[in-house]
Formats: C-alpha cells, structure tokens, sequence
C-alpha cells in the first residue's frame, strides 16, 4: 500500500505484517539452526542433533530455552549502554527490511517505489551493532573483531549495491514487485540467466556481507577466539546469533526476488515459492560454511576492491548499454 | 671435518680438559669432550661452523657438583658428540650460556636452571620455562644426600683417549671398583640402607619446606620436596 | 593480466571441486555408533583393555588361580593392587583393586606366574564416585561365575552368555595370548 | 626478598603484587614499544593444541614480538622415572605425546635395551615397524585436521578423524589402548598380531589411498587454503639449525634428515621409501611433507605386512618388572611423527635409572615460533603455530 496516504486500516495492515515478519525470524532462526547443524552433521558423515525430541528438531527450542535462562555476565568497567545497545542494535532494524520483499502477488508489506534502497540503507545497521559490540566489551578480542567487521562491511556494500543496480537497470524500476514482474514463469527466463555475472557477484558479498564461513573473519574462531561476541553471553549472544540468521534471511529474500524470480513459479505463483527458493540460497551457504577454510584479513579485501569492484562496475556498464542500444 | 679423530684434536685446541671415547654401541654417543666453563662458548662456536646443531642440554646432579652435557649431532650425516660441562659449586652453579650462538639452547638452559638452578649467565631472558615463574620453588630434580651418586664410581664416560691434568672424573681407582661397568660394591650398602633412611629425612623436610626459613636454608642444596617425587618404596 | 585471470578461474575450479567433495559426503552413509541403539562388536574388543578381573579357576569357576604371591602388587607402577594371603592353603583372603589409579600397562597380567588376572573388557563401565572404582574382584569373579557358570565345558567361549541388556561385561573366555 | 635469593640472581623477579597481569606478561612487557597492545594466547584459546600459552605483541594486527609460555602442562616425566622402576615408567612413554606413543616407546626402550646390549627377535621388529608407522599415520591425521581448523575449515578434521577411527582399532587390537599404549616392553612387544590385525591392515592402505586423493581435492588444492600457506612462516636450514629443530620442519627446509635413513635403527633399511623434502620453506612445505609421509609410511607398512616372519614377538627371558638397568649412559633416537625423539638414560645400576632425559621435538621446534612468526599478519602467526605440529604435553613433559 502507499506510504504517502497512510490510513487507519493500512496502519493494521503494516502492524500486523511487523507482527507477522517477527515470527517469521524467530522461527526461521529455530529451522535455519537445526538445518545448519543437521547440514553439518551430515557433510560430515555424522547424524547432528538426535535426541531431543523426534530426530533432535527440539534441539533449537531448548538451545534457546538455555541461552533464555542463562546468566547475562557484564566483565568489568565495561560501556554498559553500549555493550547493551549492541545487541538490540543488530536484531531489531532488520525487522524492517522484510517489509518491502513481496512474498506473494498481493502479500507485500509495504508498497514503497524504491524498495531495494530501503533494504540496501538498513542493511549497514547490524555492521554498526558488530563495531558497538567489540568496542563496548573492553575485550581486546572484540576490539581486534570490530576492526574486521567495519572494515569488511564496508567493502563488501559497494558490490553488492552494484550487482543490485545492474538488474534494476534491466528491469528499469525498483519497486520489487515490479522486478519479479518482469521474471518469467520458467527458470529460463529469470535474471539468473541474463545476469550470471550479476548473480555471482551477490552470492560473495551475501556470504561476505553476513559474515558467513569464508570470510567469517570478525568471529574467526581460530584467531579470535569469538570476536566482537567473546563477551556476550545468554540473550546478549542469542540476540546476535538471531540477527545472523535472520540477516541470511533476508539476504537469501532478497537474492531470490532479484535474480530468481520471487514469487513465480512454474506451476502456480504464491510466496510458497519464494520460501523455497531462499531457503535453496541458504542451504547453499552452509554448505560453503562447512567446506572451506577461512581467508585471512588483506585477502578478504583484496578480493573485494581488486576483483568484485571492477566486475561488477564492467558488469553495470555492460548492461547499461545493451539497455540502452536494445531499448527495453 | 667429520670423523671423531678431527674433532677430537679441534677439542684439544679449544682447551678440553679430556676427551673420552663412550663405547659407541652401548651410548649412542660417538665422542664426548670435557670441557671447562671458560672455552664452551669457543667449543660451540666450532661445532655451530662445523654445520652441528645443538638436540638437548642434559644436566644431572652427582657428588663431584652438577654434569652438564650438550648432545649435538650433524643434520648432514651423523655424528653425535657431547660436550660435557661439571659444575662443581652447588651453593652457585655458573655456566656460561649458549643462546648467542645456538638461539635453541636458551630453552635447554631455562629448563636446567628451573629443574637444578644452574645459572647460565649471559641467557637474555633466564626465567622459569616449565615450573611457575611466580612462586619459585627450590629445584626439584637435585638428588638428596643419600640417594646421589659419584660420577667416577658409575665410570659411565668410558676410557679416556687424552686426558689433561685439570681434569678430575678420571675414572675412580679400579680397587673400589671391580669392572667398569659393574655396579660397584660401595653402592650396594648404601642403596641397601636407603629405604629406611630416607623416610625420616624425607618428612621432616618435606613437611617443613615451605613455611620455616632456615629449614629451607640448610636443605635448599638437598631439598627433596615430596610434591614432584612421589613417595617411594613399598 | 591473463595469468591473473587464468589462475582466478583455476582457483574457482578448485573451490568448485572441493563443493563436491562435501556434496557427495552429504550423502554418504554416517560413521558414528550411536551408543545407545548400536553397541561396539564385541569382535573389535576382544583386546580392549578394561578394568582387571580374576580368571576363573580351572576345575572350580569361582576358586581363583591366584596364589597371593605378591607378584603384581610389587611390579604395579600404580601401586593399585593389594593381596592379603588367606588361611586356606595359597588361596587370598582379600584382592582390592583400585581402577581409579590404574594405568592399564599390563605389567600385573603378563609377571603373573599363575596368570590369574586379565583385562576384562567391560567399555561401558560408568561409576558416580571415586570409592566405588575400588573393587574387591573376589566377590567380582564370584558374581560373574554365579551369573554365567561355564559348568563343566572348561574353555568353551561364552559368547551365548553375552548379557545385551546391562553393559555387556564380556563373561568370554580369556582371550589367546597371556 | 624471598628466601631463595638464589634462584633470583639478577633481581629480574620484582616482588609479585607490585605489577599488572601475571609474572610472565609482565616480565613479556617491560619490553614492549610504544602504541603496541600485549595480547594473551591461551592458555584457553581454541588455536593452541592443549595447553600453550603464547604472549603476542601486536601492532594493528602484526605480530612485533611474540613468546610461548609453557609449563600449564607439566607433569615432570622426569622426575617420575627416578621414583620408579626401569619397567614401570614405560605406561609414562605413552603419556608423555599420546598422539605419537609408540615413538616414544620405541625411543625408551630401545635406549636401556642398546644399555643392556637386549636383541630383540624378528618378528617383535617388523611388529615394531609396523605399529610405529601406523602411528605416525594416525598423528599426521590428527595434525592435518587440526591445522586445517585452525585455518578455519570445519569438515577436514571429521573426515581426518573418521580414519584414525580405523587406525585406533587396528592399535588397539596389538597394543590394548587407543590412544596412550603402552606397547613395547624390553626385547620385543607386548603382544603379538593375530590374523584379523593384519587383514584389517591390508584392508586398511587401499582405502587410505583412495581418502588421500579426497584429501588433496578437498583441502591441498583449495586456493584459499594455498593463499594462506604459501610463502608464510619461512624457516630455512640455518635457522632450523640454530634452535635444533628437526623433522618435517627440517625437511619443510630442504635438509633430507630423517632419523630413520640417518642413523638406521630397527630394521628400516629393508623397506624402500623415500624421504619426501620440500625446499620451500613455508608452511605450504611443511603441509606437503607431512601428507607426503603418509604415503610414505602406507608404503614401509605394505612392505613389513608382506614380509613379517613366524617367531616369538618377545625374547625368552625377557627382563620382568623388577629389572635393573645396568649402570651406565645412553642416548637413543627415533624419528617421531614431529621429529627426532631422544632419550639420554643414565643409570647407576639401582632399582631406578638414576637420570632420564626426554628430548621432545616440539620443545625445539616451537623455540623458532617467535623468530618466525616476527611482522606477520595474527592470522599468519596462528597459521604457523599450526604448520610446527604442536603437541603440548610432549613440549612440558
């Protein structure tokens, strides 16, 4: 519905559909972690989680039942605002960003023109939240961790926007709906196919932008032994695990309306597709988590400024003047 | 420069006391010289040349004062030779460290300094490597009065194929000592009296160690503290 | 320019194939024995070493072979054995033996000159205090002959004995070799 | 000043209390420049093997200076062996490295028995070969897991454990332990191998040359993994030289030394097998060697399988717990899976070897770390921490 000329009833609408989305992510936060843990289980020739309740799926439940009673431990002469803030912070703002995603013909939160740049401005919200975290916790860890997160955030925005822009040059609007409009029913025709390039340059900056597997640097394990969340514990630490899972979310949303083809399916549209479809996109990123190891700090930018930037600007210049010569 | 004959006249050069021939079947060891405390560093200096790394210091405490050996062996064909170092003042054993030419020794000597309190002056950061460095404790591995043997009556470094003046482990006089190698008959009555000796002497110091000062002074040369060696004897 | 560009391809051809690799592990049959629903083969843990148990006597089973000779209490490096010599003949009176010290070298089974102890191989023994690893093997040897006497058949192995409910404490004959 | 003013003879220790964090960062920052930050690696940190504790002077993320802090795992071995019998300190070889026991047992043993002038029968060498390469094996899975983690890839480490699993059957089906076995007594083997021993080893090297082939698509060809070792943590032959490090580090340097070939013990000169060594110097050198002597030792224990003769796997008298080594002095070496493992026993002929020393190649080798690791990245340093194959409790003993 427009922005503009909001009314009572668009008001129940939006509230119900704020609603709606914080279920979504809670419960896409218990599935996403008993697939990645049952992925991993399985890649690894092992069963993953099996004995709470019928094959382990109640695993996730009680994990966060624990995170839920465990004891909130502040180290001392920490920020206390921030080293609370930080947590809130990197949670709640992507509850907007589910709004403009049109899950069906008809189920689209918000109506907005320009929706892909209110996704694209919130998204560096949870990159502010990584740097209050490690900075607030007086952990030198954390320090060490929010140093990478900024620095990796910021990198990995510019390619991704760039990606974006080349399908919204082909589609000539950036109103999503209108993007998944312009895909076909068949696979063959949705901008995976006209845009390969396009495609592959946002699937490296969804894992990068994520902080997923290869370049899970901020949280290296290895290095650092937990990064900006060494010292969070309890709700502080499940906060930020659900806003990593629901940031794949939203990424994995976002990739399936843009390039393949939301809501439109071969046999009957509905948001069942676009589930589908997302879920194929993060299953693929644990599959890269559990697969390879993890690149060091001047590689991750390197990688960013020295290849993804170029390529994707030729990308954009290439598909501006096919736009331009072919005349959409 | 690689057969035991050419390394035993560079020893004479450096200023060796002795150098003895270990039997090389029972010891492993192809030569060992001895050295005194002064020309180790120009011993080492010569075998570092000589392309030898240094494996392992081993130091272990005897009635005539503290052995210290260096085991060093040639990563290009093999050749293990020990230099030998004895310490005879316990109150303040001095050696003269080897971490300028072999940076590796420094470990070897802070684990012998932690286990027998051999200094080794000139190692640039002599701290307690394995034991804690905070609350030192007197060093674990000397041997008590009773059980510490004599170098010369084990005859363990085998005949000596030059021998200067300076050098007193020559092998003790065969009187006392039926064959080299047999455990000779003055030990047995000490290691048949051990067992009872040692409890007594044994509680009183360990019990006693750590709080009275002057306790500790008189048996911090032969402090055997109970926490390292476990209680001994049926 | 083109090296660089080749050798990027050639690294994502790379990373390509390590993908597959885990793909087709995904769906490789798993590897772990779950514990409770499948249990070790026996057959695997024939030389496992568990806690020590006494062998049962040659003509009478729950008589033990041992003659309170001191032999492995003196050889333990543990010190975890103490034999009391009883009334009757060579026979021990008591035979205590502390698992919690235990090192499991083998040194009590092989200097045994009547070669009265031997590993049991019991894997899923689980205790909930330090006292009760120490075991008198005495009542030990009598509780597992009274629950599987092998009778008069002297070396018949007792796989038919094996309990599958409680941890199945391997009654079987002593294995081959001393 | 405490009483025992002797062990303190340069009045470096400052009374404890007066100073910030524990003696040893302390002692670490009185040296430290301006505008660095001193960081604590470990002892609890996921990177280290077991208990290491590494003191890290960083600028930005490089590493300026760097010391390992050791000790948090030491049992004192030594000191142990002087309470107890020649016979009854063999479980310790066992514990002193659990992953690479059977080294060490070998170089225990074969050091009172070259004392005491023991021979040990046919089969209990080939038996010896045998369960020593096996091992070696089995600790070379454990590393490369290990260091693959450390890098950041999960799966490796399952899949590395997933054939040490039938590694540790085989073992334990000759040595009656998994992990710390206990398995050579003087003049032989514990116990000899029955006929399921030796099938589950012939069933075992083709399967473990199919997984090696997994092994090098999965991991050794990554780029990603090559980016990250190749041309990091050079250690050349003079250095190696200068702090005693030997094994695949050595190796990693260009120096073909291997015990082994070097000083020819047992019966390793009957097998043909090369010794793989890689002049690159980096921690991609180290990698490839390691990977390359498990080839290597699938082929010595193929060849030792085939060839292993009927006998007894113990000699007749062979010495019984209450054995006294005969007084006198011994060094013996033995290639361990992280290189040379000696042990200097001295003995006076009593009822315990009078001295035993243990020379752990991790305590040499990890000495270089500090020079290695000087100007690198913190991601570079953990790396070559990982690529010297450190095994904490063998370095404190």
């Amino acid at each position: 519905m427009e922005l503009s000329n909001i009314s009572i009833s668009g008001l129940i609408i939006l509230v119900i559909a704020c609603l709606l989305v914080i279920a979504l992510m809670v419960v896409n936060a218990i599935v996403m972690v008993y697939a990645e843990r049952k992925g991993a289980g399985f890649i690894q020739r092992r069963p993953g989680p099996y004995e709470v309740g019928p094959w382990g799926t109640l695993q996730p439940v009680v994990d966060s039942m624990k995170l839920l009673g465990k004891q909130i431990f502040v180290p001392s002469n920490v920020d206390f605002f921030l080293f609370f803030a930080a947590p809130v912070l990197a949670f709640f703002p992507v509850l907007l960003l589910f709004l403009p995603i049109p899950f069906g013909p008809f189920l689209t939160a918000l109506k907005v023109p320009d929706g892909i740049v209110l996704i694209l401005a919130f998204a560096g919200f949870g990159l502010l939240a990584n740097l209050l975290a490690g900075y607030a916790s007086n952990n030198k860890y954390g320090v060490l961790g929010a140093g990478r997160a900024v620095s990796q955030g910021v990198a990995y925005e510019i390619p991704m926007i760039l990606a974006l822009l080349a399908v919204v040059f082909q589609t000539g609007s950036m109103n999503l709906s209108e993007i998944v409009e312009a895909q076909g029913r068949w696979p063959w025709s949705w901008n995976i196919l006209c845009q390969p390039l396009a495609f592959f340059i946002y699937l490296v900056t969804l894992v990068a932008e994520t902080n997923r597997a290869p370049f899970d640097l901020p949280e290296g394990e290895s290095e650092l032994t937990a990064g900006f969340h060494t010292e969070y514990s309890g709700m502080g630490f499940a906060l930020f695990f659900l806003a990593e899972y629901a940031n794949m979310l939203l990424v994995s949303f976002v990739c399936a309306t843009f390039f393949l083809g939301g809501y439109k399916g071969p046999v009957l549209d509905g948001f069942w597709w676009t589930f589908i479809k997302a879920y194929l996109v993060m299953m693929f990123i644990v599959w890269i988590r559990w697969t390879f190891p993890r690149v060091r700090f001047d590689q991750l930018l390197n990688i960013n400024w020295k290849w993804l930037l170029p390529l994707s600007i030729l990308n954009l210049w290439i598909t501006a003047v096919v736009v331009n010569f072919i005349g959409k | 420069m690689s057969t035991p004959e050419a390394w035993r006249d560079a020893f004479k050069e450096a200023g060796a006391l002795a150098v003895t021939r270990p039997d090389p079947a029972k010891s492993g060891l192809a030569l060992s010289a001895h050295m005194p405390a002064g020309s180790l560093v120009a011993a080492a200096e010569k075998l570092k040349a000589g392309g030898f790394s240094l494996l392992f210091i081993t130091t272990a405490d005897f009635t005539e004062g503290f052995l210290v050996t260096y085991v060093f062996d040639s990563f290009t064909e093999h050749l293990r030779m020990a230099l030998r170092v004895l310490v005879k003042d316990k109150s303040c054993p001095e050696v003269p460290s080897l971490a300028h030419v072999y940076q590796g020794a420094e470990w070897h000597e802070r684990e012998s300094y932690d286990f027998y309190g051999v200094i080794f002056t000139g190692n640039p950061n002599l701290v307690p490597i394995l034991l804690p460095g905070d609350d030192p404790i007197p060093p674990p591995h000397r041997k008590g009065p009773d059980v510490i043997a004599s170098i010369r009556k084990l005859g363990f470094l085998g005949e000596a194929e030059w021998a200067s003046d300076g050098w007193e482990l020559a092998p003790a006089p065969p009187e006392t000592k039926p064959a080299a190698g047999a455990k000779p008959a003055a030990e047995k009555p000490a290691a048949g009296a051990k067992p009872e000796a040692k409890p007594e002497t044994e509680k009183p110091a360990a019990g006693a160690k750590p709080e009275a000062k002057p306790e500790a002074e008189k048996t911090a040369a032969g402090a055997k503290p109970a926490e390292a060696g476990k209680e001994e004897g049926k | 320019m083109i090296t660089a560009i080749w050798d990027q391809l050639k690294g994502l051809y790379s990373l390509i194939v390590g993908m597959i690799v885990t793909g087709r592990y995904f769906f490789a049959p798993q590897k772990t024995v779950h514990y409770p629903r499948k249990v070790v083969d026996p057959e695997d843990l024939a030389a496992y070493r568990g806690p020590l148990e006494l062998t049962r006597g040659k003509d009478d089973e729950s008589r033990t072979r041992c003659i309170s000779c001191q032999m492995c209490a003196k050889g333990c490096p543990g010190n975890c054995i103490k034999v009391v010599k009883g009334t009757e003949g060579k026979l021990p009176s008591t035979w205590v033996y502390d698992f919690s010290l235990c090192c499991l070298c083998g040194a009590c089974v092989e200097v045994c000159p009547a070669s009265a102890i031997d590993f049991s191989h019991r894997l899923y023994l689980v205790v909930t205090s330090r006292e009760e690893l120490v075991m008198d093997l005495l009542a030990d040897l009598k509780e597992r002959v009274a629950a599987n006497p092998l009778k008069p058949a002297p070396d018949v192995p007792a796989a038919a004995g094996q309990k599958a409910a409680d941890a199945p404490s391997a009654g079987a004959a002593k294995n081959g070799e001393v | 000043m405490s009483n025992f003013s002797f062990l303190n003879p340069f009045g470096v220790l400052d009374e404890p209390g007066t100073y910030m964090g524990d003696f040893y960062s302390h002692n670490f920052s009185k040296k430290a420049k301006e505008g660095t930050v001193i960081l604590n690696l470990g002892p609890q940190h996921p990177s280290t093997h077991g208990v290491l504790r590494v003191l890290v002077e960083l600028y930005g993320e490089y590493v300026m200076r760097s010391e390992p802090v050791l000790g948090y795992l030491h049992r004192s071995h030594e000191k142990m062996a002087e309470h107890k019998t020649a016979y009854g300190f063999l479980p310790n070889m066992g514990r002193v490295d659990y992953l690479n026991a059977i080294g060490w047992n070998w170089a225990y043993a074969a050091s009172c028995e070259q004392l005491a002038g023991i021979q040990v029968p046919e089969r209990a060498e080939y038996l010896r070969v045998i369960s020593a390469e096996l091992n070696r094996i089995s600790s070379h899975l454990v590393w490369w897991g290990a260091f693959v983690l450390d890098l950041g890839a999960f799966t490796p480490i399952l899949y590395a454990f997933d054939d040490r699993e039938d590694l540790c059957d085989i073992l334990q089906r000759v040595t009656g332990s998994r992990l710390t076995m206990n398995y050579f007594r003087f003049g032989g083997v514990g116990a000899d191998g029955d006929e399921r021993f030796f099938r589950l080893i012939r069933e075992f090297i083709p399967r473990m040359r199919e997984r090696l082939k997994m092994y090098r698509a999965l991991v050794t060809d990554n780029v990603i993994l090559r980016r990250r070792l190749e041309g990091i943590g050079s250690m050349d032959a003079d250095m190696c030289l200068r702090y005693g490090a030997t094994g695949p580090i050595l190796r990693a340097a260009g120096v073909r030394r291997d015990v082994r070939k070097a000083i020819p013990y047992g019966i390793y000169d009957r097998f043909d097998y090369e010794i793989p060594v890689a002049d690159r110097c980096d921690n991609f050198g180290r990698y490839w060697v390691r990977v390359e002597e498990i080839e290597q030792s699938l082929r010595i224990v193929e060849q030792a399988v085939a060839q292993i003769p009927e006998g007894k796997h113990i000699v007749d008298k062979a010495p019984k717990p209450a054995w006294k080594i005969p007084a006198g002095e011994s060094v013996f070496s033995v290639e361990g899976a992280r290189g040379e493992i000696s042990v200097h026993v001295i003995s006076d002929g009593g009822k315990s070897p009078y001295r035993v020393k243990l020379r752990a190649p991790g305590f040499s080798n990890l000495a270089l770390f500090a020079e290695a690791a000087e100007g690198t990245l913190l991601a570079d340093a953990i790396a070559t921490l990982g690529s010297l194959d450190l095994v904490i409790p063998e370095i404190d003993r």
